[in-house]
């Protein structure tokens, strides 16, 4: 870069008019490179993008058959979207091949012990639990923390766990506690030796779930209805 | 004083010559001689980062070679119109056309190697390698010969990339390309997947060089001494 | 993402996702300026200065691209941004303070190939930080960067003084020391969390 | 009495004192040995220059050579008797240096011949800086610098405290305990002179505080007459430094690169200060001086009078010297040289002959560690150096940068760095070189 | 004067030496650290006593192949390799496997001193150095605790020892319940951490609880220090400033924190703080040396280690705020110059005027 700058005052100039017009002609290749790439990708990306959601929704509500997705406008209301672009939060409702609602599949992030944890976890309006749960994107010691999306143990705190909407929020938060001690079903069974991570996981879901389970249960009619 | 022997990672300071060494030569100089991670310590971030499997380092490889061969000839078709005022914009635009490209592409071909990869992707086009080698040879030489270095050049990267991801990828897990190579009861090395251990991987594989050519200077110092000596005199 | 502490980010920008130590950005600098105390403190302000401004231009670059759904013009604006940007601050220095241009003259130009400055911009606009936030984000990486490089220099101001294996003389040291340093900072993981 | 807190100065260390063998001896005069070797130069400045010739017959006290400048002494025959020669002759450092060779006749008496009158209180400062200058006198503890060039306050500058230093921090030396206990009279007429010479208005006598029988004698005799006192200051090497004790005593710090009279203080050692009131009120010349001659290797330690020029040899055919005697230092054994010949004499600034036997070299430490940082030496540099760091620096041979970034002139090679340091480093030797370098590179741009 | 002719020895000043030198600081230490060990053997059994004698080999080893390898005189001599593998091994869980205890004795010497030129001009503080690269790559081992005063602990080593090289250690699940009443694997900062369990702190004071081999007796380590101290072989004011800062900054926490923080006491006595203050921090290799300097860097550690522990992801943080005291320890050298002598005052860097910066260039 210093050469550049001392060519500059240096050597004889190049006439503006001729920089000017390079300058274009390299823009308008490069412009042309840039269209025929993002074109041609736009689609397999929207692909990729859907098979990754559709996979980690279909693991967190299994046996689905359909699934709506609705976007959560800013002021609480949901309104069914196709695809999974744009930036608004998503709700993943799957029913059954009758069309009857199984769960609504929520993605969450925040925090853990080295960097962002992102989840996917399932809320069932039916049994008022939380019904599954997949580790999107983490980078959690190996070893250790990344148990909480191995640990078949930890994942089992998922298949039912207690989230009683109230007003507002929670009945109980949803709470991480030491491995072997979960006395409620509330509360998560941590993993021992991930104390940070599998703690971050229940603080995640649960600051996430306080917003989200009201939420559903005010939309519910919607969501049921989705489907059709 | 005590500076003279570190390097500034900058542009080579000799490039080879217009009407240099055979093409085969051209190839074959990024692979080992002037490697640009091992020996010329060039694009030392993705190298580190990048590293901790060896199916993200085969990814990043890819994506550099693509870039690199690509902005090679390039901007060897386009050096006889550039002005020397403005060839560094037109190199960094150059670079981060073909930077987007492959952004998009990693995406259209695996989401999670995109997301593993990160913020890296976009990085290339800082990548001192790439601004480097469109400096340093291809503005100066013709489309063939600058394709030729930028796969030498790639390949070399890759080498390293691949050296760095191995070690860490079978020491870090205890597998090889996600496959376990020493059975469920190994204990992985951890370390090796975090950052510090992309710090001592990197400082491993230049020891190894270090010591290497060392032993070269002085096999060479022993058989011709006046040779020997003015190799040995760097550094 | 969005509802983060502003002063969350900045620490973990800062001590436990440093720049260098554990992202590896601005290894190239980091290895090349820390030589003395002197250097690296004016390459450090320097970058802090280039990476504020530019960062918060790429802010408003990004808002106007996602205005026209240009985002395929992302990488390319950033980097034309950071390289004029670069060029500007370069030019503005020598103009009001030559005293400043003299310290920084020579690591104005290579900060446009320092990828944490690309870096920080890419990442504020992945993360999908607000503006204030982008700022503290960006503060704490140019921080922690200067940080990085002030340890550094001190170390290599005493290991040149020293007998250091000649195969491990340069670059490879301060890897090796850069490690340890990463794992002494592995510390701060889970700070404030 | 109240006890205070001792004043003293920021670190040095404290070496074992080795005093005992000969601090309650009282001083005992030594014979003429056969030939007296008198150098040319025994001071710091210019060599002196020899106004008498092969064969001329000299008196005990006649000067035998003039100062070879401002900054020089003469030199005064120490006994009666002819000049063999002048020549060559080995000197403290190994080399050979210009001598006047003095045969004193047998049964030459200590009698002084050469010996004269001058009423001190008549005269003015800069005649007594002058008839300081005819007598020869040198800094008695070990500097031997010229005191009439400290008396001489320049143009411009004021003295308001003179400092008599009698703290001899240097182990095994005892001279200066004698003398202050057995001459207090002279001493106290030497600090008149220096007042007088320089202006000052108060005197402090500062003693280490390992010598309460000086400090209480002291303080008897005075009887709080001012504008004379006695101040003890703790027992810590080097606090015979003048910069030091003007730091303990007055709490100010002479300029890096300055003078004792920059702070407005002269320093002038109490021997030194006692020989004046001996020989200027007689306008006798520097013939003789208190040597302690101690240590594992002597038969009969203690304080002698030495005529200056005696060889070595000579003293330990008188005092005896052990079988397993290894080493023989000329001074303390902190700053003091060793010296290989025995035909190395006396000279002006010579306090101490200390013979360490093999016991002693022996168990020096010789296996030189990597400095392992441990920092001892920065807590004893005197002057707050880096002698850690100097240490790496020198073995880089970076000497410019210490001497433009750490300060390698203020070093006054106290040794303190060497002494503490545990892995045996010879920092000290390290300086010595360096400012050596330095020097020489400097040389020939200066002339 | 017919004397023989005599040969005497020229020498240098100065002509007397401090009888101390690194060798016999480094054998003292050694000797200060074996009650520690002694304590450790009677509370965790034969496998904390194997602990200590595999990272000492380890060390040692490595030592003489590195020395052997760069061609530099050995080094074994200066005791410098025995403490580091012995510090190292005091820092490790008395459980630990002893493969993984060998390689960081390795590492330890490898990473941390061979790597800059041998001893005396490393940066970090090679035991831990070992440590923390021990604590990242084997992250579970490292943190699996085995309770104190388990019975038959002198004929038997807890099962995770002799784990097999390269392979994971045994679980210790059934050795922990073995565990007489009041002793569980945790250690009382993870206790507190994590369960908001309080430990009296008598217990800690007196080393009646899990940790690592060698870090749960305070007051015996006290002792040794004191030992030392006294020999003037370790800096008390190192310790001095560390353990201050700490008893300050948590004191702060904890009044301002209405019964959310442990009490100072607690802080001081609990984890590897004492081992960390008394003979980690205090390396004299890796702390500064300037007076100054020296109590800069003690409170700095003392900060981090409280910053960590309360409101750190990790129950412990003695061993990274070491590290990093020692990474900015050459920093703080050089802005830490004492005045000189009749320098002038009132300057922030005193060796550095604009002229001289221009001169060194």
């Amino acid at each position: 870069m210093t050469a550049s700058v001392q060519a500059l005052t240096a050597e004889k100039p190049s006439s503006s008019l001729y920089i000017i017009g390079v300058l274009s002609i390299v823009s308008t290749i490069c412009g042309i490179i840039i269209v025929f790439a993002y074109t041609s990708t736009a689609l397999p990306i929207a692909r990729n993008l859907a098979i990754i959601t559709n996979e980690a929704v279909s693991q967190v509500v299994p046996g689905g058959q359909q699934n709506t997705i609705f976007a959560i406008q800013p002021g609480g209301e949901i309104k069914p979207v196709t695809g999974v672009g744009g930036s608004d939060p998503k709700l993943f409702a799957v029913y059954d091949g009758a069309g009857k609602l199984l769960g609504v599949a929520i993605e969450a992030a925040g925090s853990g012990y080295a960097d962002l944890v992102s989840v996917m976890y399932a809320y069932s309006p039916e049994r008022q639990a939380i019904i599954g749960f997949k580790l999107i994107d983490a980078k959690e010691t190996p070893g250790l923390g990344d148990k909480i999306g191995t640990d078949p143990n930890f994942l089992a705190n998922f298949n039912e766990l207690e989230a009683k909407p109230a007003n507002p929020g929670l009945a109980h938060p949803i709470q991480t506690v030491k491995h072997a001690t979960k006395a409620n079903p509330w509360e998560i069974d941590g993993i021992s030796g991930a104390t940070v991570s599998s703690n971050a996981v229940g603080r995640i879901i649960n600051e996430s779930a306080q917003k989200m389970v009201p939420l559903i249960e005010r939309n519910l009619d919607q969501i049921r209805k989705g489907a059709s | 004083m005590s500076t003279a022997h570190q390097h500034q990672p900058s542009p080579p300071a000799s490039p080879p010559e217009a009407a240099g060494p055979p093409a085969s030569e051209t190839f074959l100089n990024g692979l080992w001689k002037e490697n640009p991670v091992f020996v010329q310590v060039l694009g030392t971030c993705p190298t580190m980062a990048i590293t901790n499997s060896v199916r993200n380092a085969l990814a990043m490889s890819v994506a550099v070679i693509f870039v690199l061969v690509c902005s090679n000839a390039l901007v060897s078709l386009v050096r006889k119109t550039t002005p020397k005022e403005v060839r560094i914009a037109v190199f960094i635009l150059i670079i981060a056309t073909f930077v987007t490209v492959v952004d998009y592409a990693v995406k259209a071909v695996s989401i999670p190697i995109y997301q593993a990869m990160g913020p890296f992707i976009a990085l290339i086009v800082v990548n001192c390698i790439i601004l480097a080698r469109a400096e340093a040879f291809a503005y100066k030489n013709g489309v063939f010969r600058s394709i030729l270095d930028g796969f030498g050049m790639g390949f070399g990267f890759s080498i390293a990339l691949l050296f760095m991801g191995s070690i860490r990828e079978i020491l870090g897990a205890g597998t090889l390309l996600g496959y376990p190579l020493f059975g469920a009861n190994y204990q992985p090395w951890v370390i090796f997947l975090l950052p510090s251990g992309g710090f001592f991987t990197f400082a491993f594989w230049l020891l190894i060089f270090a010591w290497w050519r060392e032993r070269k200077d002085k096999r060479a110092k022993a058989t011709r001494p006046e040779a020997g000596q003015l190799e040995a005199a760097p550094q | 993402m969005n509802n983060v502490s502003s002063a969350f980010i900045f620490i973990d920008a800062l001590l436990i996702h440093n720049f260098v130590l554990s992202v590896f950005l601005g290894i190239c600098p980091f290895i090349g300026v820390s030589n003395r105390f002197e250097t690296a403190s004016r390459m450090g302000i320097a970058v802090i200065f280039v990476m504020i401004v530019s960062s918060s231009l790429a802010y408003g670059i990004n808002l106007v691209l996602l205005h026209f759904n240009a985002e395929y013009l992302r990488i390319i604006a950033y980097i034309v941004v950071i390289a004029a940007m670069v060029q500007l601050v370069e030019m503005f220095i020598k103009k009001t303070s030559p005293a400043l241009f003299r310290a920084l003259g020579i690591y104005l130009p290579l900060i446009t190939t320092n990828c944490a400055v690309l870096g920080v911009a890419m990442l504020q606009t992945s993360r999908g930080y607000n503006f204030v936030q982008s700022f503290f984000f960006t503060l704490g990486s140019g921080l922690g960067f200067t940080l990085a490089l002030i340890i550094m220099s001190g170390i290599r101001s005493k290991i040149n003084l020293n007998d250091v294996p000649s195969i491990a003389r340069g670059t490879a040291i301060v890897l090796l020391i850069a490690g340890v340093l990463s794992l002494a900072f592995m510390g701060f993981t889970g700070l404030g969390g | 009495m109240i006890q205070r807190r001792v004043k003293t100065f920021g670190r040095g260390v404290h070496p074992p004192e080795h005093k005992d063998a000969t601090k309650d001896l009282a001083v005992k005069r030594l014979g003429f040995a056969p030939e007296l070797v008198v150098p040319l130069l025994q001071h710091l400045g210019a060599p002196a220059r020899p106004i008498v010739r092969k064969g001329q017959e000299v008196v005990r006290g006649e000067p035998i050579a003039a100062p070879g400048g401002f900054v020089s002494v003469p030199m005064h025959a120490p006994a009666t008797g002819v000049v063999a020669r002048i020549d060559k002759a080995v000197t403290a450092t190994g080399h050979m240096a210009p001598a006047i060779i003095i045969k004193p006749y047998p049964g030459s008496t200590q009698q002084i011949l050469y010996t004269g009158e001058a009423d001190i209180d008549a005269m003015t400062p800069e005649q007594i800086v002058a008839a300081v200058q005819d007598t020869g006198m040198v800094g008695l503890g070990g500097a031997a610098f010229p005191t009439h060039v400290k008396m001489a306050v320049p143009q411009g500058k004021t003295v308001d405290t003179v400092i008599a230093n009698g703290c001899e921090c240097e182990p095994y030396l005892t001279t200066d305990h004698r003398l202050m206990l057995e001459q207090h009279e002279n001493l106290f007429r030497g600090i008149a002179i220096a007042l007088k010479a320089t202006g000052a208005r108060e005197a402090i006598i500062g003693i280490e505080d390992n010598k309460p029988d000086v400090i209480d004698a002291l303080r008897a005799k005075l009887n709080g007459n001012a504008p004379i006192r006695v101040e003890p200051v703790k027992t810590k090497y080097p606090q015979g430094a003048e910069k030091m004790l003007i730091k303990a005593l007055l709490r100010r710090e002479v300029p890096s690169g300055g003078l004792p009279v920059d702070v407005h203080v002269g320093v002038f050692n109490v021997a030194t200060l006692a020989q004046l009131a001996e020989l200027m009120p007689r306008r006798r010349g520097l013939i003789e001086r208190i040597v302690t001659i101690t240590g594992p290797g002597v038969q009969k330690p203690g304080n002698y009078l030495v005529p200056l020029g005696t060889p070595l040899r000579y003293i330990f055919d008188q005092v005896g010297l052990n079988r397993d005697a290894r080493q023989i230092i000329l001074g303390g054994p902190m700053m003091g040289l060793s010296v290989a010949s025995l035909d190395v004499p006396v000279t002006k600034g010579v306090s101490g002959i200390i013979v360490l036997t093999e016991e002693e070299t022996a168990a020096r430490p010789n296996k030189i560690y990597p400095c392992i940082k441990c920092g001892q030496c920065v807590e004893a540099c005197p002057v707050s150096l880096n002698p850690s760091l100097m240490g790496d620096m020198a073995r880089r041979r970076e000497y410019k940068r210490m001497e433009d970034q750490y300060h390698l002139n203020d070093c006054f090679e106290c040794a303190c760095c060497t002494y503490v340091c545990p892995s045996n480093i010879p920092l000290v030797q390290y300086f010595r070189v360096a400012k050596a370098l330095n020097r020489e590179k400097k040389a020939p741009a200066n002339g | 004067m017919a004397e023989p002719q005599r040969i005497f020895e020229l020498y240098s000043s100065p002509h007397l030496k401090r009888p101390v030198s690194t060798d016999i600081i480094m054998r003292n230490v050694v000797m200060a650290l074996a009650p520690v060990v002694a304590f450790s053997t009677y509370q965790f059994g034969v496998s904390a006593l194997l602990l200590v004698l595999t990272g000492m080999t380890a060390s040692v080893a490595a030592e003489f192949v590195f020395t052997r390898m760069s061609r530099r005189d050995n080094t074994l001599g200066d005791w410098s390799a025995a403490v580091t593998g012995l510090l190292l091994a005091l820092t490790l869980p008395p459980g630990f496997p002893l493969w993984m205890a060998a390689v960081g004795g390795v590492i330890s010497v490898a990473l941390g001193k061979a790597v800059f030129g041998g001893l005396g001009v490393n940066i970090f503080n090679p035991a831990l150095v070992g440590r923390a690269f021990l604590q990242a790559t084997f992250p579970v081992a490292i943190t699996t605790w085995t309770p104190a005063f388990v019975p038959g602990r002198f004929i038997e080593t807890v099962p995770s020892t002799l784990a097999a090289p390269f392979m994971q250690p045994a679980p210790v699940a059934d050795y922990v319940a073995r565990a007489v009443d009041g002793f569980t694997g945790a250690t009382p900062l993870a206790l507190l951490k994590f369960q908001h369990i309080d430990t009296d702190n008598l217990r800690l004071l007196f080393g009646m609880t899990s940790g690592s081999a060698g870090e749960t007796a305070a007051l015996l380590i006290l002792l040794c220090g004191a030992y030392l101290a006294v020999r003037r072989m370790l800096d008390w004011r190192i310790v001095a400033a560390v353990l201050g800062s700490v008893f300050i900054f948590s004191g702060a926490f904890y009044l301002a924190g209405h019964g959310k923080y442990p009490d100072p006491f607690f802080m001081l006595f609990s984890g590897g703080l004492m081992l960390g203050a008394v003979f980690m921090a205090t390396d004299m290799v890796t702390s500064p040396t300037t007076p100054r300097g020296i109590w800069i860097y003690g409170v700095l550690i003392g900060a981090v280690t409280v910053v960590i522990r309360l409101k750190g992801g990790l129950p412990e943080g003695v061993m990274y705020a070491i590290l990093l005291g020692n990474g900015v320890a050459p920093l703080i050298d050089t802005l830490t110059q004492p005045r000189i002598y009749g320098a002038p005052r009132k300057r922030l860097f005193p060796q550095k005027t604009a002229k001289q910066t221009e001169a060194t260039k």
